[in-house]
């Protein structure tokens, strides 16, 4: 009985376990100090949380993996943008980047959750190409929109022809205004501790939220979309709301994570957010159908311990630094695949089980004839 | 009825942070000059080596002929002169001003404070 | 008025309005100083790179398999096949043909494995495609790290480890499957003969499987799964045979690709082949589970017309490069309008 | 003018699909606190009474229906679900309407929930209110306690026997305050004996209290045990309507399946065909895992030549036994043809011996819709015995004979007089009855030596059911080839059929000659 307990427990949490033994590995050999490795982990904890959580709520109304938070990304990367143009910093110029992009993310997400109430049983494959496809209309407005049609006063911030927001832009003025807000340092390790309190506030949020009527509706809708119509739930509308409230996230989430790192590749730094914050959840242990805060938690710190050091590792085993670049690359695909796969072979199994159990029960049936 | 006033109440809200946000968070260049300007036909001489600081932030010294360059955040701020005279005397002044969101940059000519003209801040 | 409401839903209003996009786009073309002749030939040698690529998607989607994102499997196994060939250091016509000859039986390797993985999540088989591909480009960007090859041509001159990012095949079969018989008219006109002749045998084999008995339970298969399985066909067959096939094509199309744009390109450089090749056939008026050989022609010569178009027109008349923005917009928009249109998903109806 | 204890009072109800009268002027009365016993072949109009009871789309979708509704005093006439529920009309399904992660007092309170306030409503909506857990537990329990069974309002759905999922759907429809009027469809069937009585208690204990019910069932023993009143639908007609106590259960079968109409005799001039004595397809213990068809233990003996009927009421088993045989769902026992076993669960090899299978889910199963209708008759024909293939570079490929195909289609575009365009028309753009034909020639091209037609009638217009029944009837005398039909409609088995088995909750209730009386059918049919 426990021996099937534990053996259902690493089954359970395969990915996790194979990640911890994956890093407990590669750290001697990457040769880095526990207290860099410390550091690099509070960072990365405060840039990814809310980014993270923020796929939270589409997986709870079964929705599965929502690749359109980088619709979020993009609306909180607009925000920055004129924040940054208008010279408005600190806080206060963090605080007026979401508010200004909040509305933008909104719209954003309706119409994604729309498209997504359209190509239902494949939402996954969909929000990732709407993911290019706003990408494409993102371009279109920043690239050469900005400077011509909406106006931009900073000319530090547009290309040399005069139109559109160049490749990079400095975020300066609000690097780091959460994250050393309330400044705290245990050893020599730098915590920021404000950014966590903002993340503590989303989980009590998310926690809140599965209580109200709301997520109970999610629930029902992800669980049974017919049970859920026929008791009266509107169920495209939840949906919906479901990738508008992930999509706002997200935006926020992007914020916080560009405020960490201090500079905006204005055309890149959304594109990747989908793929490592899924990836990173996975790796925390949560599937397509199910997905908790320790989850999120647990695979951030998974993830990125195999970020950072994979690249050294690499360096040790082959001499070549590039080939843990690659590794990693390998690493955020390979385990979303594995995800779906395993999720959609657990659909199948359970079919099977449940074919099974009725077998059994028929060849009771018939012996018990055959008796009589 | 009620509910659409309280939601109309908190977009009224949310725009009314958005300015303050903008006017408390906006940030503005603020050039220091030590160098002889004419301003209105008047011409001001610049004759000393000074200190300055802005809203209690570090004293920065600024040499004969040279430019400074600070940055400031927000609408009110107070500007402090530290200089020897030819007397030899400490004189200190204080400035207070405040700035307005049409303004990105602007040029504090000390000659012109050390003077007393009404024009020592001026837009760049 | 009647003929033409017929037409518009036969077409597909995306059809239409792509199309006559690149009309206008070549009547404007004379008129900003882009040459016409130029301009078409380009749009037939982009055809030709593109057409084979464009044609492994149909057995796929034909056995509702739905659209493969996952052709980077095959096209790892043409790169594999067209680096071992410069390895061997073979030239000419016969280097491409060693480079299939050995591209080939990896791509039905893989191709099988791969089909037996998409039989195991019938109707989620996008979404795993598409994660398939990706993380198999990065396992083959470490692989070119660490294979031995050792040709001057391909590893890096100076230091550094493994294989090139970009391998030029000039020395080796550049061109050489465009210029058999290749001919020019006029200063501006190249027309590739033998790529396309090449592409349309391949079309031809296509048709010619979907005339055979299998390639009946095929169609069979993607049409009506209960179906098919009711008269006898085994579904699970039927799907791995059109993923092997999907893959095959895939790895000879990135060959002919190649040959003809003189690069192979390694590492993370098949990332994105699936999109346009996906984007081409749904233009062509494919939906997620039908094609044919007339979509991937159409599709094809119309989606590569508006690649090489655009920038050339479009810079020409507003004096700025949005060609990387069009493309973007157009094959992603494509591709959604495909995925958001047909509600029914076909596979989705197998009991396993 | 109703008087004060009727609840229901259902006057000229008058509904037809399309032309095709499914009900005609059904008048009942429900009192409060009674339970009135609904009965009726399938077929008879039950389910379409009920489906007008509340509102359902379909109903409106295709016409309304004539007539006058009187609910707790007031004409009604519900347009959809939700109106009917709010009036106070309560429906548990058949098949369980409940989230399976959710534990029974979510489910009860589904989209009810009991909720507090918060400031963020006034912002974001009612949605925003949050659960009250604890109080919805007590309401559950109440619910629950109403029924008089134990089952705590924690348990995970997922984790229910059967039997308390269904409670749970009842303690759903009687907590809403407003139910007055219970429909229970069907409720015994998925429940076991011990399930089933603690069931009626607590159906008897309800109507106690003041609910009315109309309690749907095929089992006559419950009928009887806790009715008031009975109904009697058949045809679309309302054949009795009588207090229980004044009926009997072979009273009740006969007005369910009518007196016998005297045969046409022409059947027996048709006798002189050649069954033979050998049996040809044996089945011993045959279960087979078909959803909403499960067969569970069946066993039979068919005569070469033979047109052997499978009836029983839907949902039985009798369509489960064909689609099990052929492979198309999991099944297991002893099946033999020709004294050969024959592998279970693999349709190629069934179809090779010569077994051919006509489904009765022709959309799903029959036919390639979008591809022509050549295709569709020449495609099992080719795949399992090569024909219509030409040879090429000896035998290597395999090519579609084109030509012959289309040559095959037309010949059984004449003889079955499909009405089409040509061999080239889509089979999706066909009427139904032509589709059905294109299903038979499909059946006909691989010259079975068994043949499994199943509901070879459903969804098609009278002419054509004639001459479907016809054809195979003409094309077992000719080929002498062994017929097994599967059928809801009794009296076309009887028409056609040598000898009928009669299928019931999975198993053979009884094997009949198509001479028997109706009511002796009936009697196999219902469990009295």
């Amino acid at each position: 009985m426990n021996n099937k307990n534990i053996k259902k427990f690493f089954i359970n949490n395969a990915v996790p376990i194979m990640f911890i033994v994956l890093s407990i590995l590669a750290i001697p050999l990457a040769g880095l100090s526990g207290e860099y490795l410390i550091q690099e982990m509070m960072t990365r904890l405060a840039r990814y949380l809310f980014l993270v959580l923020s796929l939270l709520i589409p997986i709870i109304a079964g929705m599965g993996l929502n690749f359109g938070i980088v619709l979020g990304a993009m609306a909180g990367q607009i925000g920055l943008i004129f924040v940054t143009d208008w010279s408005v910093v600190g806080l206060s110029g963090m605080t007026l980047a979401i508010i200004i992009s909040m509305p933008i993310a909104i719209i954003l997400g309706w119409i994604a959750g729309v498209a997504l109430n359209h190509a239902k049983g494949r939402e996954m494959v969909t929000s990732y190409i709407l993911g290019f496809f706003i990408n494409g209309v993102y371009q279109l407005v920043v690239l050469y929109g900005m400077g011509r049609i909406i106006p931009i006063s900073s000319n530090t911030m547009l290309l040399p022809r005069g139109y559109g927001i160049r490749n990079a832009v400095d975020l300066e003025n609000i690097r780091g205004c959460l994250d050393k807000l309330i400044p705290l340092k245990i050893g020599n390790v730098n915590i920021p501790l404000a950014t966590f309190l903002l993340v503590g506030v989303l989980c009590v949020f998310i926690i809140w939220f599965r209580k109200t009527k709301l997520g109970q509706d999610m629930r029902a809708v992800g669980q049974d979309m017919e049970v859920a119509a026929n008791a009266g739930i509107p169920v495209e509308r939840t949906r919906v709301l479901s990738i508008v409230i992930s999509t706002v996230l997200a935006c926020i989430g992007q914020i916080i994570f560009l405020q960490n790192i201090g500079t905006m590749n204005t055309y890149n730094s959304h594109e990747q957010i989908g793929m490592f914050s899924i990836a990173a959840l996975l790796v925390g242990g949560a599937s397509v159908a199910k997905a908790s805060i320790p989850n999120a938690f647990i695979g951030i710190i998974l993830f990125h311990i195999m970020f950072v050091v994979s690249p050294r590792a690499g360096k040790t085993l082959v001499g070549d630094a590039q080939i843990g670049e690659y590794f990693r690359v390998f690493i955020s695909y390979g385990i979303i695949a594995l995800a779906l796969v395993l999720h959609a072979w657990r659909i199948y199994k359970e079919k099977e089980r449940a074919r099974m159990m009725f077998r059994e029960a028929n060849s009771s049936v018939s012996s018990e004839s055959e008796k009589g | 009825m009620r509910r659409w006033l309280i939601r109309l109440g908190i977009v009224v809200g949310f725009i009314v942070i958005c300015f303050l946000l903008y006017s408390f968070g906006k940030q503005y260049e603020i050039f220091v000059d030590n160098k002889t300007v004419t301003i209105s036909e008047t011409t001001y001489e610049a004759k000393y080596a000074a200190v300055y600081n802005i809203d209690d932030s570090e004293e920065t010294e600024i040499k004969l002929k040279k430019r400074k360059k600070s940055y400031v955040v927000g609408p009110n701020h107070v500007f402090v002169l530290k200089y020897v005279d030819e007397n030899g005397k400490d004189v200190e002044i204080k400035k207070e001003f405040n700035l307005s969101t049409d303004r990105e940059s602007l040029i504090v000519n000390i000659p012109v404070l050390i003077e007393g003209g009404s024009e020592w801040l001026i837009d760049k | 008025m009647e003929k033409i409401k017929i037409f518009i839903e036969k077409a597909g209003w995306p059809r239409i309005i792509i199309g006559l996009f690149l009309l206008a786009l070549f009547i404007t073309a004379p008129f900003v100083n882009v040459n016409v002749f130029t301009s078409i030939s380009d749009v037939l040698v982009r055809f030709g790179m593109w057409g084979i690529l464009v044609l492994a998607m149909v057995p796929m989607v034909q056995t509702g398999c739905g659209l493969n994102f996952g052709i980077p499997l095959g096209i790892i196994a043409g790169l594999l096949g067209a680096v071992t060939s410069i390895e061997m250091n073979v030239t000419g016509l016969s280097g491409l043909f060693v480079a299939m000859g050995i591209a080939i039986p990896i791509a039905v390797i893989l191709g099988w494995g791969y089909g037996l993985l998409l039989n195991r999540v019938k109707g989620g088989e996008m979404t795993i495609a598409l994660y398939v591909g990706f993380s198999s480009v990065a396992f083959m960007s470490m692989m070119w790290l660490l294979l031995p090859y050792k040709s001057q041509d391909m590893i890096w001159a100076y230091g550094g480890q493994g294989l090139r990012t970009t391998i030029s095949v000039e020395n080796y079969w550049f061109h050489s499957l465009n210029d058999i018989g290749a001919f020019n008219i006029g200063d501006h006109f190249y027309f590739p003969t033998g790529m396309i002749i090449f592409f349309a045998i391949m079309c031809l084999l296509i048709w010619a499987l979907f005339r055979t008995k299998t390639g009946t339970a095929m169609t069979a298969v993607g049409s009506n799964p209960e179906y098919a399985r009711a008269s006898g066909v085994n579904i699970n067959k039927m799907r791995t045979i059109s993923v092997i096939i999907s893959t095959v094509l895939g790895a000879v199309g990135i060959i002919v690709y190649e040959q003809s744009f003189g690069f192979i390109q390694l590492y993370l450089g098949p990332f994105w082949m699936g999109f346009p090749a996906v984007a081409g056939i749904l233009l062509g008026g494919a939906s997620v589970h039908k094609a044919t050989i007339l979509n991937v022609i159409i599709g094809t010569f119309l989606f590569q017309g508006i690649l090489t178009m655009t920038p050339s027109v479009i810079n020409n008349i507003i004096q700025t490069d949005m060609s990387e923005t069009i493309r973007i917009i157009v094959s992603n928009g494509l591709i959604l309008y495909a995925l958001t249109r047909t509600i029914k998903a076909k596979s989705a109806k197998v009991k396993a | 003018m109703a008087s004060d204890d009727i609840l229901l009072r259902m006057e000229g109800i008058k509904k037809d699909f399309f032309g095709n009268k499914v009900l005609t002027d059904v008048n009942l009365t429900l009192k409060k606190g009674h339970i009135l016993g609904l009965v009726g072949e399938n077929g008879a109009g039950k389910s379409t009474l009920m489906k007008i009871l509340f509102g359902l789309n379909v109903i409106h979708d295709t016409g309304g229906y004539e007539g006058k509704i009187y609910f707790d005093g007031k004409d009604v006439k519900f347009m959809s679900p939700f109106e009917a529920l709010d009036a106070g009309i309560g429906m548990v399904h058949q098949e369980f309407m409940l989230i399976p992660g959710f534990d029974a007092s979510e489910n009860i309170m589904l989209n009810r929930e009991l909720v507090n306030n918060n400031f963020l409503m006034e912002v974001f909506g009612d949605r925003m209110s949050t659960l009250d857990k604890k109080k919805m537990k007590e309401r559950a329990y109440k619910a629950i306690d109403r029924i008089g069974v134990s089952l705590s309002p924690s348990t995970l759905v997922s984790e229910m026997p059967v039997g308390h999922k269904q409670f749970t759907e009842i303690a759903r429809e009687i907590d809403r305050e407003s139910t007055k009027l219970l429909v229970l469809d069907e409720p015994t069937a998925v429940l076991t004996e011990t399930e089933a009585e603690v069931m009626l208690k607590a159906a008897k204990k309800l109507a106690a209290e003041g609910l009315a019910i109309i309690f749907i069932s095929h089992r006559l023993k419950e009928i009887m045990q806790i009715c008031d009143d009975i109904v009697v639908l058949r045809d679309g007609h309302l054949v009795k309507e009588a207090p229980v106590e004044e009926t009997n259960p072979d009273l009740i079968t006969e007005w369910m399946v009518g007196k016998d109409i005297k045969k046409s005799g022409s059947q027996e001039e048709e006798k002189d065909k050649n069954i033979k004595d050998n049996v040809v397809f044996t089945v011993d213990n045959l279960w087979v895992d078909m959803p909403g068809e499960h067969v569970k233990d069946v066993s039979f003996e068919v005569y070469e030549g033979e047109i052997f009927g499978i009836g029983g009421l839907a949902g039985q088993g009798k369509l489960g036994i064909a689609n099990g045989i052929m492979g198309l769902y999991p099944a297991g026992g002893i099946v033999s043809f020709e004294e050969e076993y024959m592998p279970l669960n693999d349709p190629l090899s069934v179809l090779k011996k010569g077994i051919t299978f006509v489904s009765e889910d022709r959309r799903d199963v029959g036919l390639l819709l979008e591809e022509p209708i050549d295709w569709n008759i020449a495609f099992t024909v080719m795949q399992t015995q090569e024909k219509y293939l030409k040879r090429l570079l000896g035998g290597f490929i395999k090519w579609r004979d084109d030509k012959a195909i289309r040559k095959l289609a037309q010949e059984y575009i004449d003889l079955l007089e499909i009405k089409c365009t040509g061999p080239h028309q889509l089979a999706k753009e066909l009427s139904g009855g032509n589709q059905q034909k294109v299903c038979l020639a499909k059946a006909f091209a691989t010259t079975p030596k068994l043949l499994f037609v199943s509901e070879p009638t459903r969804g098609i217009d009278v002419g054509a059911k004639k001459l479907v029944l016809d054809t195979l009837k003409k094309y077992n005398m000719q080929y002498g080839t062994t017929i097994i039909i599967a059928s809801s409609e009794l009296e076309e088995l009887r028409s056609i059929s040598d000898r009928i088995a009669i299928v019931a909750e999975g198993k053979i209730a009884g094997i009949l000659p198509p001479t028997a009386s109706r009511v002796e059918f009936g009697a196999l049919m219902i469990e009295a």
